[in-house]
């Protein structure tokens, strides 16, 4: 046999499709190219960076300098129209929690340079002067904040327990963009339907609701569900500059405490009823000695959910249905199983990505538990702790920068050269 | 005051009255939507049912004309009001959106108006109920956390899917045991080029056709070697443009199938010296997969029927004299030496790939420069070592974990020959210069205290040492047999044979095989003293190191595959 | 942080009612597409009705062993007179005995797309553009000149000193001497010999010559199979276009076909995958397959590469026995049948 | 929050955690940033995965989907009896309602020279079902196929479809190439 290969081996090889060609039209007829409209361009990610940076400014300066609710509601209205219903309320930095963790776990992924600007800009503003972005910026919080028309008191005990959902919410979503698995705070974002007057009727659904609740209890998703609302909740605890109420011309008239819908105005401590220091320091031992048990309780009960979290993943989806296709527990296909068959893959391969992607979750699921046992440990700890306070203060936590204190504090209207009579003047 | 009160009053009135028409307004648009969405999600697709059912029946009763033209009206009319209908909810959407906010501006007018002034309260002491509601709170967070709780174990009813079958099969690589019965890689079982057969022919001549049991040609060259697996031969060729694995039969040495590498690097890129050519690196194969990999980076797996398993492309390796190291497999993991550069660039590293899926199972990055050395996977007591060889370092790494267990800075220069493990030390060459031994039982960096001695007096530039594990043997490219004692590192003689090597020399039984580039096998006594026990012709070049089953010994010619054994 | 009392308890049921409607909502939402796109049964697309083949029309049934070609890309079928099978594709030739036994393997420099065994036992073998011809042990005789950028080859016959090869990318066929000179374009536009020019709007584009030295060219575009004299007349034309068993249906219909000992035709189609067999006059004589028996029935392909979704069609090929030969090349498998009633 | 303020253990460790935050914030970013290219992704369909399950018409978080159908016309045969336009067993070769596969009636059919016809998307009627897709991919050349319109596109951060194919054809693409055209030549 003879070998061509030797002075054909420097051919070309032809790779990619073989291009069968169009007919030849004798008519002079040519075809046309495929359209392919063009992006937005990156130039209107960085305009929304600027506004960011420019809103935040402007509204640290209301906040703290101007102390003005009104002028805090128009810039918030302002900032829902844009940042909601003009750029459609997708580009947020709730959202962009997962894409700093995409970018922390998978090598691949490049993170678009607006979605770390917008996660880190409130971050650094809140360092400096609190939640403003909270207070004036974000549209999730403006839109809440707009059909806040007759505020209830939630209690504080109920607020500490509803607390824990977002704890639980942050964690989760970290471990699912961490896994690759899913952007739940995307595809649950209960608003985003709203912003585009369009979308699934169940988001719809579950945004109408929360804006029916949030006419009566004060910004319920900021409060008891925002991921990105608990790590500003513990950086405002460091912020330079916050909503204040000035200790030396307070006059205690808890005004303002019934002017905030977020029960963030702390009342000064009282004096403990006889042997409550006694219970209390054992208490604290008992919580003391919970808090490990409850960590590591919780890590156990996130590792031994390790399949079912990793279901969200969709190549373990994929798994799961092809497996009980060929073991015969499940009649029919399924798209999903469908698309796999036609790729023409083994099922081993898939059956050990699924597996691998299971171990990650053993671990992941482990953290998560663990973590919202940390933080449910912590949060009985803290509050078996007496702290002392003398004055009416702003909780910095709590606080959501609306300026509604302002409003209500006569001393502020003196500030203001306003004094009126009544407090019932539109502001 | 009075007055001021009364205009309050009539404001109020005016905003209250625009909230409730703001109200009915919302409720009205609430509806046509709720509508137009009932209208889409029954009407429309019941229509569209009806549709398909009515194309069905004109096929059937094609001469139909009042038929024809209900379908044809039908259609139009579910196209339009499709339109309509997006075009609706658009307009719905907005109007919505409108009255809710006049809804919500003149709703807080008028509540902000009729609101009663607050009292101002006074400040009391309340330390008990601030204890209350601590407690209040801690019983709160303790329902939350019952409630995550009882969540989770909702979640974790759902049952979950154990893909059983999968661990049924086996494992997918062989047994230890079986392996070192083939011929699985470079050189054999851990490398070490020596025959578990001693039923090996001593005598052939390619030209009469004395116990060539068959020659077949091989498509593509390549200067690696035969992988032998039960009744497959494995090899792979290359060109420029086309990488190919290549399966042989070894009763018939019919050419079973052959499976082609792509590649997604150009490989005229590639700088490669005539010598090393574009398939000098030896595949590997755990028993249930062949591995192959070429100078372009890609790397490959085919099943034993030579269906492509994965393909994946590491990068193309920056190689002076262009890519040469081998695979070695551990359990189903393949090993890859990827040495490039000068070692500054920090390109170097081992990698370990999956054998099922071809992803990457461990890497271990280091700072030492290109080597064309192959690994091999040892047994140092009962614990698996993957020894690799860089200027100047010999180092150890777990091979399931990549972790790196001991080094010996002891070498130098470009290094091709291949390291061996035999009497207890691992054996590696600095070409020209010197044969080294390490004690691999030490952690950390051993230089100082594993190097058990130095045999300085030369040693060859390509061909990996073969050892009994009494005796171990160079062969020098040039015309040079050389024997030192494994334990001391004694010389104890050195011989010129005449002939240029490229094959590495290996060991049957107490008889030294090795095969010159003209295709001649010399055949030698092993042990204390120099014996020429024959020669045989192949008759055909000879680059690669011959691979040894049962009976029989797999020479690849360039241009040909030869079987050589005793015909039944 | 004084409650409210009055209609504190209408705000409680709102508030309750709102919650119970977000949980709902939430459970209800099918971010996944576990349920489907919800699109109604005028979206679906579902060729497996007409797909169904009446049993009592498969005249023909599986026999012999399955072949594997051993290749990763199979592309086309041909037979000697000896019965043994020839496989073009991953850049070679594999030759397997009438029992299926791999014989052996002859390697190209190219990818071939179609070949075909002359009575002598020479290959002709047609790369995308332009063709080679082998000895029968293999070697190169020839290889004549490129047809151009555009040629794409996808079918060649030999009868006596005449080879003919189709050309889908222009079109056409072309009429070659042993010696490989080109001697005539078949089957032009030509308004005064009435012939309409083929329609070829995919890669497959087959003809065959018989016995008598009249060529078969199957017009895809037309779903039928034009007969030509040598000299390029058009005689006459058979073919229905029909989704029925009778006809060929779709796009590019037939795809493949041989011609029989006795002087019929088997066809293989794409889309609705079925091998059947008409006799000389182009009249409907039965069904060899149908698409549930073969890979290539899979609706749509999902791949790595725009390279592993090439689809190429089956391939049939007759022996002189009247047996059937099929090259499913999603499966690189070659199967054979044989009549209902016939003798192993 | 007075000036005065003494600096004790507290006040130091608050200062010194405000630092760590703001620093930690900025390198966390800051390698983030630097890591990724600065290229800006896009979602788009990768034409040789989809399998045209239909999900694109209803999952988008658009009313109207920003998924369409394409056409190739390099790849298109440019069929008297097109499959992808065309019904499986059509009553003539027209566009008759009752022939025409596309329930929206998107495509386009018209005559160009014997025997040939050019098949258009009408954008605003498509819905991105992909029925024609299959037809075309079936029985034709399958120069049929559905991409991202990035003039429609919101470039959701996890893109609804994305989440709901069946066969993961969803990728982020580069924005300067935003579409996986078929047929197209990359050279």
């Amino acid at each position: 046999m003879t070998f061509l290969i030797a002075f054909l081996g420097s051919c070309p090889v032809t790779q990619g499709e073989i291009r069968f060609p169009p007919p030849e039209f004798e008519s002079g007829y040519t075809f046309p190219q495929t359209t392919s409209p063009a992006p937005q361009s990156v130039l209107q990610e960085y305009i929304d960076a600027a506004v960011l940076v420019v809103g935040l400014l402007l509204a640290s300066h209301l906040i703290l300098k101007r102390r003005s609710r009104r002028a805090i509601f128009v810039l918030m209205i302002g900032a829902l129209l844009y940042f909601g219903f003009v750029r459609d309320g997708c580009i947020c930095p709730i959202g962009a929690i997962q894409n700093v963790t995409l970018t922390a776990f998978d090598r691949g992924y490049a993170i678009p340079i607006a979605a770390a600007v917008f996660f880190v800009v409130p971050l650094i503003f809140t360092l400096f002067s609190g939640r403003v972005f909270c207070g004036a910026i974000c549209p999730l919080g403006a839109i809440q904040d707009a059909v806040l028309i007759r505020p209830v008191a939630v209690p504080g005990w109920l607020e500490s327990g509803l607390r824990l959902f977002a704890y639980a919410y942050l964690g989760a979503a970290v471990l699912f963009a961490a896994t690759g698995s899913a952007f739940i705070i995307c595809r649950y974002d209960p608003f985003v339907g709203f912003f585009r007057l369009g979308g699934n009727w169940n988001v719809l659904i579950l945004g109408a609701s929360l804006l029916l609740i949030g006419l009566f209890v004060g910004r319920p998703y900021c409060r008891f569900l925002c991921p990105y609302g608990v790590i500003l909740r513990h950086l405002s605890r460091l912020s330079k500059r916050r909503v204040t109420i000035t200790p030396s011309e307070c006059i205690q008239c808890r005004l303002c405490e019934d002017a905030c819908p977020f029960g963030a105005i702390r009342e000064p401590t009282g004096n403990w009823p006889e042997g409550e220091y006694r219970i209390a320091k054992r208490r604290l031992a008992l919580f003391l000695v919970l808090l490990p048990i409850l960590v590591a309780g919780g890590g156990w009960g996130g590792y031994a959910l390790k399949s079912q979290l990793a279901r969200v993943h969709p190549r373990v989806r994929t798994a799961e249905r092809v497996y009980l296709e060929e073991a015969g527990q499940v009649q029919g296909t399924t798209n999903v199983s469908d698309a796999f068959r036609a790729t023409g893959q083994t099922t081993e391969v898939l059956y050990a990505d699924a597996t691998r992607i299971r171990g990650r979750f053993a671990l992941g699921g482990a953290l998560l538990g663990g973590f919202i046992g940390l933080v449910a440990g912590g949060k009985l700890l803290v509050l078996s702790i007496r702290r002392r306070r003398t004055e009416y203060e702003a909780d910095p936590a709590g606080c959501f920068a609306c300026g509604r204190c302002y409003k209500s504090c006569p001393k502020e209207h003196g500030r203001l050269k306003r004094i009126r009579e009544t407090a019932a003047g539109r502001a | 005051m009075i007055q001021e009160s009364e205009r309050i009053q009539v404001w109020r009135r005016a905003a209250r009255s625009t909230a409730i028409v703001g109200g009915v307004f919302t409720g009205i648009f609430v509806a046509l939507l709720i509508a137009n969405l009932i209208g889409s999600a029954i009407l429309g697709p019941s229509r569209e049912n009806k549709l398909a059912a009515m194309k069905l029946q004109v096929q059937k009763d094609p001469t139909n004309q009042t038929l024809l033209s209900e379908v044809r009206q039908l259609d139009l009319k579910i196209r339009r009001d499709r339109i309509w209908r997006l075009d609706f909810a658009h307009k719905a959407a907005h109007m919505l959106l409108a009255s809710v906010v006049v809804l919500l501006v003149a709703g807080k007018i008028a509540y902000d108006l009729g609101k009663v002034p607050p009292r101002p309260g006074h400040a009391t002491d309340r330390g008990e109920i601030q204890v209350k509601e601590a407690k209040r709170a801690r019983w709160a967070v303790a329902g939350g956390l019952a409630m995550l709780a009882a969540g989770m174990t909702l979640v974790g009813m759902s049952g979950s899917v154990e893909f059983a079958q999968a661990e049924e099969a086996g494992p997918p690589f062989a047994s230890m045991e079986e392996r070192l019965m083939q011929w699985p890689r470079f050189r054999g079982p851990g490398g070490a080029g020596v025959s578990a057969y001693t039923n090996i022919p001593t005598s052939w001549n390619g030209k009469t056709g004395e116990n060539i049991l068959w020659k077949s040609p091989v498509p593509m060259s390549g200067r690696n070697s035969p992988v032998v697996w039960k009744d497959r031969i494995f090899l792979t060729g290359a060109d420029p443009n086309v990488r190919q694995v290549y399966c042989y039969d070894a009763k018939s040495g019919q050419l079973l199938w052959k499976g082609d590498v792509p590649t997604v690097s150009a490989a005229a890129k590639l700088e490669i010296m005539e010598d090393t050519g574009y398939a000098a690196c030896t595949a590997a194969t755990d028993g249930r997969r062949i591995y192959a990999i070429f100078p372009t980076g890609d790397v490959a797996a085919f099943d034993f029927n030579g269906r492509r398993l994965w393909h994946k492309n590491l990068g193309v390796p920056d190689s002076s004299y262009g890519y040469a190291s081998s695979l070695e497999t551990y359990e189903k993991l393949v090993l890859v030496q990827y040495d490039q550069g000068d070692g500054t660039e920090g390109k170097s590293k081992v990698i370990a790939l999956d054998g099922v899926t071809g992803r990457v199972a461990w890497e271990a990055k280091r700072t030492l420069p290109n080597s064309w050395a192959t690994p091999v996977v040892v047994q140092v007591e009962g614990k698996p070592q993957l020894i690799t060889l860089a200027d100047p370092n010999m180092v150890a790494y777990s091979p399931a974990t990549g972790e790196e267990i001991w080094r010996a800075e002891c070498l130098g220069g470009d290094l091709a020959p291949s390291p061996i493990y035999a009497g207890g030390l691992v054996m590696a060459i600095q070409p020209y210069s010197q044969l080294v031994a390490v004690k691999p039982t030490g952690q950390g960096d051993v230089t100082k205290t594993h190097v058990a001695w130095k045999m300085e007096e030369g040693g060859p530039d390509i061909c990996s040492p073969v050892s009994d594990g009494t005796y171990v043997y160079l062969l020098e490219s040039a015309d040079l047999l050389i024997c030192c004692r494994v334990e001391t590192g004694e010389k104890i003689y050195e011989q010129e044979i005449k002939g240029d090597f490229r094959a590495s020399p290996s060991l049957v039984g107490d008889k030294l095989y090795v095969l010159d580039m003209k295709g001649m096998m010399r055949i030698f006594q092993a042990g204390l003293e120099f014996k020429e026990l024959g020669k045989c012709e192949l008759g055909e070049e000879c680059f690669a190191s011959p691979a040894f089953a049962d009976g029989r010994i797999y020479i690849r010619g360039a241009a040909n595959l030869y079987c050589i054994g005793q015909a039944q | 942080m004084s409650g409210r009392a009055g209609g504190g308890w209408i705000v409680a049921v709102l508030v309750a009612a709102a919650i119970g409607a977000a949980v709902a909502a939430v459970l209800r939402l099918d971010t996944t597409g576990r349920t489907g796109s919800g699109l109604s049964e005028a979206y679906e697309y579902d060729v497996s009705r007409l797909a169904k083949i009446d049993p009592n029309l498969v005249l023909y049934v599986e026999s012999g062993p399955l072949i594997h070609t051993g290749m990763n890309q199979s592309r086309s079928i041909a037979l000697d007179g000896a019965g043994r099978i020839y496989v073009a594709g991953d850049r070679a030739i594999r030759v397997f005995d009438a029992a299926g036994k791999a014989e052996r393997m002859i390697s190209l420099p190219g990818e071939p797309q179609c070949l075909d065994v002359a009575d002598d036992g020479r290959l002709f073998i047609g790369m995308k553009d332009h063709v080679e011809v082998l000895d029968a042990q293999g070697k190169t005789i020839a290889s004549w000149d490129s047809l151009g950028e555009e040629a794409l080859l996808t079918s060649i016959a030999s009868h006596g000193d005449a080879v003919l090869v189709a050309d889908a990318g222009h079109r056409i066929v072309l009429r070659f001497d042993a010696a490989g000179t080109l001697v005539d374009h078949i089957g032009e536009k030509d308004a005064d010999r009435d012939i309409p020019g083929f329609s070829v709007p995919s890669p497959h584009f087959d003809l065959a010559v018989s016995r008598d030295g009249l060529l078969r060219v199957a017009d895809p575009g037309r779903n039928r199979i034009d007969t030509f004299t040598l000299d390029g007349n058009l005689e006459f034309w058979w073919g229905e276009r029909s989704v029925g068993i009778k006809g060929f249906c779709g796009c590019c219909n037939p795809v493949s076909f041989a011609l029989l000992p006795d002087g019929g035709f088997v066809t293989a189609e794409k889309g609705l995958v079925r091998v059947k067999i008409y006799n000389s006059d182009g009249a409907f004589v039965g069904v060899v397959a149908g698409s549930d028996q073969f890979a290539g029935g899979k609706q749509i392909k999902v791949c790595e590469t725009p390279e592993e979704c090439q689809g190429i069609a089956l391939d049939v090929a007759a022996g002189p026995d009247g047996r059937i030969y099929v090259l499913d090349p999603p499966d690189n498998t070659i199967k054979v049948f044989r009549k209902k009633g016939a003798s192993t | 929050m007075d000036k005065q303020e003494p600096m004790n253990r507290r006040n130091f460790l608050r200062e010194g955690l405000w630092g760590a935050c703001l620093a930690g914030a900025g390198t966390a970013v800051g390698l983030s940033v630097a890591r990724g290219n600065s290229d800006n992704m896009v979602w788009q369909i990768d034409p040789y995965k989809c399998i045209a399950c239909g999900n694109c018409a209803t999952y988008c978080v658009l009313e109207d989907s920003a998924v369409k159908c394409v056409q190739a016309y390099a790849m298109c045969g440019y069929c008297d009896l097109c499959t992808g336009y065309l019904i499986p067993e059509p009553k003539a070769l027209d566009t008759g309602a009752e022939n025409e596969l596309c329930p929206t009636g998107a495509i386009k059919r018209t005559y160009v020279e014997d025997p040939y016809y050019e098949y258009t998307i009408d954008e605003s009627l498509c819905n991105g079902c992909g029925k024609c897709v299959k037809g075309c991919t079936v029985f034709g050349n399958g120069s049929l196929f559905l991409q991202v319109r990035h003039d429609r596109c919101k470039n959701c951060n996890e893109c609804a479809i994305a989440a709901a194919c069946p066969s993961q054809a969803f990728k982020r693409v580069p924005a300067d190439r935003p579409y996986l055209l078929k047929g197209a030549d990359n050279k």
